[in-house]
């Protein structure tokens, strides 16, 4: 055995290492194929259509995922936990009737917002604690409340769409110019809200817990980190997230819409997945997830644009879907 | 010298299993107490009970004297207590940093740290690889995630959190199971070195061997029950064999 | 050919219908493609995932403005949810037309290419009582979604046909349905387990009444309840043929669709852009002819059916 | 130590087993709790309205819910290898246009019959494949195939409802006398299906690798099951399951749908997790899930039959869902 | 005398992790083959190649003297070769039996056996209780789900099933890690029990001294290669370990 062997393991890989370091941690990303995926999905459109490299339609498709997009935040922590909302889009219909009828029956606007925002945490915290203290299953647990959210929404409405709201209520759907695109001030928000929850998970303590706990709740359990209180602030911070989306919503539509919402605990989870996010908790970026947004966005924005028929933008979608996914496969196989 | 840790008549039943059937157990201050036994004979159920990670059906527990009652694993650990659980408890998917660190991660200090809780990131991988160099297991970077360890090297990380961890007690159940003959080797010396910062140590093993070699007093756990206690000088291995597996009688009122 | 603003290749024009669902609007979309094409211009289409999916409809809105579109014609689903969107379409110089359902205000569209839906509503009602007589009778309402303008005017229309105000107690159940024929059934079901007597059906489309006979068929009642409807589809008329509905308001929505394609050419082409209110005109269909009713007759009915 | 102590744990635990081995066996069933559910809520809606408890209305609730019953087989079959399937209401409808187009456009009706539930099946290999082989997330997958079959069956269907079916097509429609209740041949079927499904996967070794391979993929590996081919088979399976749902459908309803199914998918989840079944794998009984679908289905009845208005019963079942699955958690504990 | 098993050359990279390094093996007929090494010297990866739950990247596999290409574990179970893995690889809900029989359930015999393909679930049943007994490993009923076995029971249970099923090679990966002093011995006189039914057996073992004590030969590996073969007869222990830890040359050329 020559000399140069005793050169440890650890050595040996620390010097390989330090050399492909930087590759390696790009490759390793769990959002490198979800943003491929987006990436070649806007390639696909912008050489199908003209009208869909601009920055007034990149802009648009932004705007149209900040609904979703902003649900997707708090379904991903949910489902990073190993959990699922399927009350998401029902608990922001109902955040944002409460919003718009109290604030069109004369409560200041913030206070009508916050206590729209309030409502929708109040339902996370039941879910949060239907799930925790009654061990109940989530999927059963969110699609309870989701019976009640949408029928509180519709009892509550009296079924009416409601309309002219105080301008407060619609600021979010305002928009700025920046450079020759007008932004919606909700886009901001939204893409705001997803650093904020990308810092959150991946530099605090909060964070790793929530990736432990549907990593293995077992041993986060028996590494101390009291499980029950962490999973029940998780339901309830995405609660008042889905309430954020409701704002956004109203900002968008500029009314309060009894019939929003429900496709969009499907349309969240989608972007969770498309994102790269495991649906068995503990793996995955919540910058895949923005990504997985984006990807649904700019599949119908572009379909749109070119022009399908809409029964053939729902085949094709379903195609794309698929393959999206597929690529983010292949670059997992790749760093593998 | 009064026990640090004791345990009196614990009874765990899972459906008519009688996993603790009212077992005893004294800690002293300083020492290494193995606990050693057949399979099955609630070893780990026991120091579960001692970890809080298991709440016993009946008996009383006692830390310095007092009496504690542990709901869940933070409070044995708030009170000081590190456990090396049999089946690791680690998070698979995090890195090894991550998993040292987890449930007392560092947070930086400046600023940024105090108000926006950021975790200090570069000193954990520090200092988990400070840790895991003194146990010579060999793993390149404490960025990789734990599922892709070697089972040694996993169990590594393991002994790893809890000696550097505890603050009054060290609990480990099979240790070395999945360690070479170096590693085990640098795992005693780590138990050794824990005892010496004053810190009593519970050591689960099937190496009797070992246990003659490092531990204080053996405990001898069989059916459930605690059926003796011996120093490695009074008794030799093939006797404290022998009433483990029941061909002797022990020292104590065995199971009725 | 070639006009006052160059060629009409250049012109696109959205579609958004409700839902891909309804075979009503698989027609519309079809009329408005052969009279596209027939104009030589582009047409988008669009619709949402259901009726009353007012975020699936802005969404569409949105994309064809960016698209470049000339003009929209839109079925609201949400009459007065989509009413912001139609102003901000409006306020980028798009022309804007409702087809079918008139928005809430209806003056938020520029124009309107509709049936008249309270007198497609008195015509079944008036129908209904002419055979009912004076015969007292329990009356299930199969409606809409609640505040929709299309449901309104159809549901107060049938109860001034039939002469009725909406508290009479003849009326034992009122149930929304989303005009889709599963909810349909499922309203009826629901209707008749409230009161098994009920013997004439109001719904307010077709496939909304498709549903409501497959339950009363469950229930073995079809003989003793008479339903009536709006639409006027082929496999309506061939119900109203075969018994199953006794009357029911046809409409025409390629009419709909290709006026409001060549409105929209008109006028990016030069002409007058077209304001107000456009009757695409109904007419009662009946295998029964009621004396004193106008109707015409199920060979009528199915050559000018849709679909 | 005494004597008797010589008796080893097995001998010891052997003693107590046999004793009290049938208490056990029972109380350990996955199946007690949702049966306890189910009875509560038999024994609830008998008292509150003397309409329930009738054979015809009992048989009614049978026969309600012989659709999503029967799709729910196939979706226990996916979900104990730990997938899901959103496209099993969509298959269905496309099963069912598929047979009700080509039956009324004259083909024989047993063939039309037998290529709509191909169809089906297709659609499952489908899914089977593109999970197994390019390993893509079963969520994702069977997203992309609802969307996909559901545009075939509106582009199919040309969105008419299909009437005018041959006897044969909805010969599961008819009833049967038992006692002075009729009795819907559909709900036989579904029933007997039940029962095949429990065979097949209590009493052969293909349902033990459904079981291990839900339950530790790797370990079915290695223990020389081929996971791919039995995955494949399952969800080709399930895909046919469906197609018999949709034959039952058209019995039911003696039309061709095309809006048939859409919120099945759900439905079926549901029925499944009320069963008792775990939505990670492996665990659960396919019995229990029988009565998770008949809870649904008492609840609707039973609501409607108080004459509880529409959305209050939304409102409503939201709750006792929840208390369905709090019921069976309670049974769990009680024997843990 | 011709091998039964022989690696060549076997090569496995994660990433820039080298596990196997161009590793090679032979199994004799009917000898114990240990093979022993650090944490992380790659006996886990070796072994997974050879049963088919790995495919490596270079290098050739010969059984029998002709070369065969496992692509899944079902392959080399076909060809006759059981193993314990170290992670055991068991279906936690799924009773002991299920786990026992899982991939080759026992059918019924009768019609409804061989129409229907009835399990023969109280023949599996049986034989389980009666290869578990073989272990005295004192477990309750052959219905109860793997995981609310103890560590050691556990491990039993994989054990029972290699030596059970074995037609041509067994490979255990340290099947003894969880056992008990009493527990150890029986599975060495169950691999012992193997090797006189004339099959080789592939044992990995951190137990230095029961590896001397059973193996006819012992292969030694170190950083992803094999350093020495040695026979327990002419080597002692510590020159074993010495070789093993990099501290004494083997007798084969090592890691360049
Ligand atoms: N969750 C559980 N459910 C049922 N029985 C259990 C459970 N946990 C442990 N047991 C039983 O309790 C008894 C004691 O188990 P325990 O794990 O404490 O033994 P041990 O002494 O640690 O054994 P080993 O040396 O094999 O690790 C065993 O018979 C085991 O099967
Ligand atoms: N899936 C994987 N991804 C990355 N590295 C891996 C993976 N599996 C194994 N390794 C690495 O390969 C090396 C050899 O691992 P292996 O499990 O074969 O070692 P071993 O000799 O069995 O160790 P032990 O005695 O601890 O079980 C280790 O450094 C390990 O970290
Ligand atoms: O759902 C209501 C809709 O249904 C129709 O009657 C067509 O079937 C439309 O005229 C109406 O807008
Ligand atoms: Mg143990
Ligand atoms: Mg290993």
């Amino acid at each position: 055995m020559s000399d140069t062997t005793e050169t440890s393991v650890t050595d040996r890989t620390e010097q390989v290492r330090s050399a492909s370091a930087k590759v390696t941690r790009f490759a390793t990303l769990p959002t490198v194929g979800p943003l491929a995926a987006l990436l070649l999905a806007c390639l696909f459109f912008s050489l199908s259509t003209d009208r869909f490299l601009t920055g007034g339609n990149l802009s648009l498709v932004v705007q149209q995922v900040m609904e979703v997009g902003t649900l997707a935040i708090g379904q991903t922590v949910v489902i990073l936990t190993a959990g699922i909302d399927l009350s998401n889009g029902a608990a922001m219909a109902f955040g944002t009737i409460v919003m718009t009828r109290l604030a069109v029956g004369g409560l200041p606007a913030p206070l009508a917002i916050l206590l729209g925002i309030g409502v929708c945490a109040a339902f996370g915290a039941l879910n949060g604690t239907l799930v925790t203290m009654a061990r109940l299953p989530a999927f059963i647990v969110t699609l309870g409340t989701l019976n009640i959210a949408f029928a509180l929404t519709h009892i509550y409405s009296r079924d009416q769409t409601i309309t002219g709201l105080p301008k407060t209520l619609t600021a979010l759907g305002q928009t700025f110019p920046l450079g020759n695109t007008d932004v919606t001030y909700g886009s901001v928000v939204m893409l705001a809200m997803f650093v904020i929850g990308w810092y959150v998970l991946r530099f605090t303590a909060a964070g790793r817990h929530v990736y432990a706990v549907g990593d293995n709740p077992e041993a986060a359990r028996l590494s101390g980190i009291s499980t029950r209180r962490l999973l029940i602030t998780v339901y309830t911070v995405a609660g008042a997230i889905y309430g954020v989306a409701g704002l956004l919503l109203v900002g968008r539509t500029a009314v309060g819409d009894p019939q929003a919402g429900q496709t969009d605990n499907l349309d969240s989870i989608t972007a969770v997945v498309l994102g790269g996010v495991s649906l068995f908790g503990g793996r995955g970026s919540i910058i895949g997830v923005l990504f997985g947004a984006l990807i649904v966005g700019v599949i119908r924005n572009g379909l749109q644009l070119m022009g399908v028929a809409s029964i053939y933008q729902v085949l094709i979608t379903g195609i794309l879907v698929i393959l999206a996914v597929g690529v983010d496969q292949l670059a997992r196989r790749r760093r593998a | 010298m009064n026990p640090v840790l004791e345990a009196h008549g614990l009874v765990k039943r899972y459906g008519h299993v009688t996993a603790l059937a009212g077992v005893d157990l004294e800690l002293l201050p300083g020492e290494i107490l193995a606990v050693i036994g057949d399979n099955g004979a609630g070893k780990s159920s026991l120091i579960k009970a001692l970890s809080g990670a298991l709440i016993p059906d009946e008996g009383r527990i006692l830390l310095d004297g007092r009496p504690v009652h542990f709901h869940n694993p933070a409070d044995a650990r708030r009170a000081g207590i590190e456990t090396v659980y049999q089946d690791l408890a680690v998070a698979p998917a995090l890195d090894i940093a991550s998993n040292l660190f987890l449930g007392r991660e560092l947070r930086r200090k400046d600023l940024v740290g105090r108000v926006f809780r950021m975790l200090d990131a570069k000193r954990m991988q520090a200092e988990a690889s400070s840790h895991m160099r003194d146990l010579k297991i060999g793993i390149g970077s404490m960025s990789q995630a734990v599922e892709t360890l070697s089972g040694g090297q996993r169990q590594g990380v393991a002994v790893a959190r809890s000696a550097a961890f505890a603050r009054h007690v060290v609990i480990m159940d099979e240790p070395t199971a999945a360690l070479g003959v170096k590693e085990t080797g640098m795992v005693l010396d780590l138990i050794r070195g824990v005892r010496e910062r004053g810190l009593p140590v519970i050591l689960i093993s099937h190496d009797i061997p070992t246990v003659f070699d490092v531990a204080d007093r053996v405990h001898i756990q069989r059916l459930g029950r605690r059926v003796a206690v011996v120093e490695p000088g009074d008794v030799d291995m093939a006797e404290a064999v022998a009433i483990m597996t029941g061909a002797a009688r022990g020292n104590e009122p065995g199971p009725a | 050919g070639s006009g006052a603003k160059g060629s009409n290749k250049d012109i696109t024009i959205g579609l958004i219908t409700k839902t891909d669902t309804n075979p009503f609007f698989v027609k519309m979309k079809e009329g408005a493609e052969k009279e596209a094409k027939a104009k030589g211009v582009k047409l988008m289409t669009a619709a949402g995932k259901f009726d009353g999916d007012n975020a699936s409809q802005v969404t569409a809105m949105e994309n064809m403005i960016a698209a470049g579109v000339k003009g929209i014609l839109i079925v609201p689903s949400d009459t007065k949810a989509i009413v912001p969107s139609l102003a901000k379409a409006r306020a980028k110089g798009i022309d804007v037309i409702a087809l079918d359902t008139p928005p809430d205000p209806q003056s938020s569209a520029d124009a309107l290419f509709a049936t008249d839906n309270l007198t497609a509503g008195t015509l079944i009602g008036k129908y209904a009582k002419s055979v009912e007589g004076a015969k007292p009778v329990k009356i299930a309402m199969l409606d809409l979604n609640p505040g929709i303008t299309v449901g309104v005017l159809r549901h107060n229309g049938f109860l001034q046909g039939y002469g009725i105000t909406g508290s009479d107690p003849s009326i034992v159940c009122t149930q929304y349905t989303a005009g889709d024929q599963a909810k349909g059934q499922t309203a009826m079901e629901n209707c008749l387990q409230k009161d098994p007597g009920i013997n004439l059906v109001y719904t307010i489309n077709e496939p909304a009444a498709l549903g409501a006979y497959t339950a009363l068929k469950a229930a073995g009642k079809t003989a003793t309840t008479m339903i009536v409807s709006i639409d006027g589809g082929c496999s309506g008329v061939k119900a109203v043929q075969s018994g199953q509905i006794a009357a029911t308001a046809q409409q025409y929505p390629l009419k709909m669709a290709s006026q409001g394609v060549d409105s929209i050419v008109a006028w990016a082409k030069g002409g007058k852009k077209a304001s107000g209110y456009t009757d695409t005109g109904v007419n009662l269909i009946t295998a029964k002819p009621q004396p004193g009713l106008d109707s015409k007759d199920v060979q009528f009915g199915l050559a000018n059916c849709w679909g």
